[in-house]
């Protein structure tokens, strides 16, 4: 597995954050760069344990597969009707028949299955996935999940997200602490159109590790970005967090 | 007389949905599993006020989703912009980009085209359910959102379930590798998808393949949708008139 | 086709129907011999269209696949997971992978299919088996249908028969007309237990081909047994039967 | 660690289930797809006050169901016979001859074990609702008959439906002919039949099967229950102890 140092320099300065910092209308200071995405899919990858099957969303989620550590091997699932995939396909080698839930084309391992939408749900919804990790517009500070639906669009795609949400044993919020204008996108409660109601269990942002405590008993944060405390976390967040007394640096080995 | 169900053609095919039908479209959103030439049959046939159903609307015409690279993608658009289609039931209708709208967007904008949102597994065991003689059944999906406003719900086990109906076509337009003359299928890959639960919740399943074999050509084992859900087969051409090659 | 003439003589003074004779505590006559269970299944065999697909509940209607007309082909259907199959295996010759609903050994044909019990169902109950032919303890005027549970027992065997009942598009019975000690089986109500309600399109026994109406229409005598007349056929019936103005002798091919 | 599902032997294999377990075991009723070695093994391990789900509760031992002739049928009745059965769920409870009945039937006829029968099909939907998170569907099958009884019924289309609910279990006992090491499987002809759905509805599922490859070893278009529903695969010898050759 890549240590936090190593990646550092590419993933916490990288194009992206800058890119985002242009866009932002600010009015909170940023103490400490952000994480990039692929220290957030380390982070989350980490929460994978041997033998577990994931499924992985499209955007931050893709890239965890990137990231599992040494001695874990899992078994992914894809809405596009397998079980058990290799990496991407190489550029120019892609197969139409082989592809997953967000049309990228995937190279074949020994040990797949096939198998149609109507089984690919029931597994999904059968509590069969062990873990999903996915994107998010917001979540509350009782687990509920907001993706799928930007009423300014008037128009959205829910896809897979709300089997997802209440099938998978445990949900795994990957995204941006913020959105572009520095809004929290973790909220007391969630503005946007619900996924699913009190589905989420951990979230990982750019600058947090937060644990969504079960039966409403609200946030509580357990890691840090570098240069980030408690104080400034909560400051860009739209929901009250209780602070772990092991709250910590995020650690990715 | 020996079963056969090949039908000659793509027009002999689809010459009988008629005005006002449902029908489904097979496949996940990208180039494999759809029937692309039954899509573009039914177009040049020109029935209107149709229903179609489908994971997507049409996707791939403004994102290259699930298309290689250079080939210009034939989708649901086809259909939508000859202004056949009045109802999209989808569970992701829109393309992922805001800036790159689909045909049906702009129609749906346009107030040209009703939109039914369905979750993605909903959708897909609101079809099993029509194939297999399920009038309804509980879910867990979708419960406390927006998309079970209406819908009555019920707890079990102490958790929220959702009744959802099962969804009927009058047709439905799947894809797959090789049929054999009885209409037994096999699918290649995650081209599976949607083909086999729209095959048996549609009144008349219409099969696009590429190939047809005699009974025994497919190992009894391996058939992925057996051929009483089918009722006509037709085999697509390697290439196209005009030396197009579909992927 | 095998013509009603040339079974005659092994089916209709068969073994069995002499067996019955024996146990059967008579206050009734029989007009003329009855058919025999081959008969029977020939009759059934008659209404099968080309490209239908049948499924063949256990007993005589078992037998009906002898008896298919030339130039129709059938797909069969087994509640074991299969479509399409040959005959019964030869003796000694039988693989336990490969059974119909009765556990009785088949033989492979070209272009047959394989699936699990909850996908043999779901053709039942979809709606894709466009006949089933079934055994019966007793068929009202109605239509009801009861064949599974006799109350003397106390426990009963329903397999797959209350499926068949509502799920095929066309539902047959073939048994004998009436009991070994001559009780009638087609009454104006059941007293066994149902296996479903208004079901049962056709009734083909040793004696009569009767159909049964839609929407509680009642019963229509249509074909008699060689020998037997309307008021022979309703003296040996518990329920009322319209004689149709076409009524003829039963015919095989 | 590369997953590896294989369990050493059969003992092993059922060593965890406890005293009033809910056991689904596979097959329809005959030699095939029945998983003999699993249940001597549960026999010998001896938990008592199961419930056991199945398509028949052992009508082979009387009736040579689906048994080549010579062959001493082993079915449910090793677990009967040893009184660790008080419940059984089936649609083919008893044998077919009054005369001969099954260790079932004199077991329910002294009161020692209960019985709840459900039809083929509403049993086999029950165990893929369980499977597929789906709490209760609404189905013909049984409309006004006894075994809907104290059901909720409701009309769709003008037509009735009865309410049934999901059917889990604490465990399955499958067989297969092929496993991979991660527990993709593969059946042989009429062998399926209740193995998949069963495989899905129980919380852990153990199949007993033929051969055991590494990943690849089956075709992934092939697999008919994916890895994903499997916990345990334990192999069977093609000989056993005394010789005795199973079907």
């Amino acid at each position: 597995m890549r240590s936090l140092s190593a990646v550092k320099a590419t993933s916490i300065k990288g194009e992206r954050a800058e890119g985002d910092n242009r866009t932002r209308r600010d009015n909170m200071t940023d103490p400490a760069p952000r994480l990039g995405r692929e220290v957030i899919a380390m982070r989350v990858a980490r929460e994978f344990r041997d033998g577990e099957v994931v499924n992985l969303g499209i955007g931050i989620p893709t890239l965890c597969s990137d990231f599992v550590p040494p001695g874990v091997q899992l078994m992914y699932h894809s809405e596009s009707g397998l079980l058990n995939c290799g990496p991407l396909a190489d550029e120019g080698h892609g197969d139409v028949d082989l592809i997953n839930a967000g049309g990228q084309f995937l190279s074949p391992i020994p040990g797949m299955a096939y198998f149609d939408s109507a089984e690919a749900f029931a597994m999904i919804r059968g509590g069969h996935v062990d873990v999903t990790a996915l994107g998010a517009l917001q979540v509350s500070e009782t687990g509920d999940l907001a993706n799928w639906f930007l009423p300014a669009r008037g128009v959205g795609n829910v896809g897979g997200a709300m089997d997802l949400a209440v099938g998978a044993k445990r949900v795994i919020v990957a995204m941006e602490h913020n959105g572009r204008d520095k809004t929290p996108k973790i909220v007391s409660e969630c503005s946007f159109p619900l996924t699913g109601q009190g589905c989420v269990g951990l979230i990982v942002t750019d600058i947090a590790v937060i644990e969504v405590l079960p039966e409403g008993g609200g946030l509580r944060l357990i890691e840090h970005a570098p240069g980030w405390d408690a104080a400034s976390i909560q400051s860009h967040t739209g929901a009250k967090l209780a602070v772990s007394p092991d709250l910590a640096e995020i650690t990715l080995a | 007389m020996p079963i056969d169900k090949t039908v000659n053609n793509f027009a002999e095919a689809v010459s009988d949905i008629s005005d006002g039908s449902v029908v489904m479209i097979g496949g996940f959103g990208g180039a494999g599993g759809m029937p692309h030439l039954l899509m573009l049959a039914l177009r040049d046939q020109g029935s209107r006020n149709l229903t179609i159903v489908g994971n997507t609307a049409g996707i791939a015409a403004p994102t290259g989703f699930g298309w290689p690279e250079g080939v210009e993608p034939i989708d649901h658009a086809v259909l939508i912009e000859n202004g056949q289609v009045t109802k999209v039931i989808a569970s992701f209708p829109v393309s992922g980009s805001v800036s790159r709208p689909n045909a049906f967007e702009t129609g749906f904008r346009a107030g040209e085209i009703e939109l039914e949102v369905v979750p993605q597994g909903t959708l897909a065991e609101r079809m099993r359910a029509a194939g297999a003689g399920i009038a309804a059944f509980y879910t867990p999906t979708a419960a406390g959102t927006m998309l079970a406003e209406g819908k009555e719900s019920r707890m079990f086990g102490g958790r929220e379930y959702v009744l959802e109906e099962a969804l009927h076509a009058d047709f439905a337009l799947i894809r797959a590798r090789t049929a054999d003359t009885l209409g037994n299928l096999i699918y290649k890959g995650t081209s599976r998808t949607f083909n086999p639960p729209m095959a048996a919740a549609a009144r008349v399943t219409i099969a696009e393949v590429d190939e047809i074999v005699e009974p025994g050509g497919i190992d009894p084992e391996r058939v992925d949708t057996p051929g009483i859900y089918i009722q006509r087969i037709v085999v697509r051409p390697p290439v196209l008139e005009g030396g197009l090659e579909l992927p």
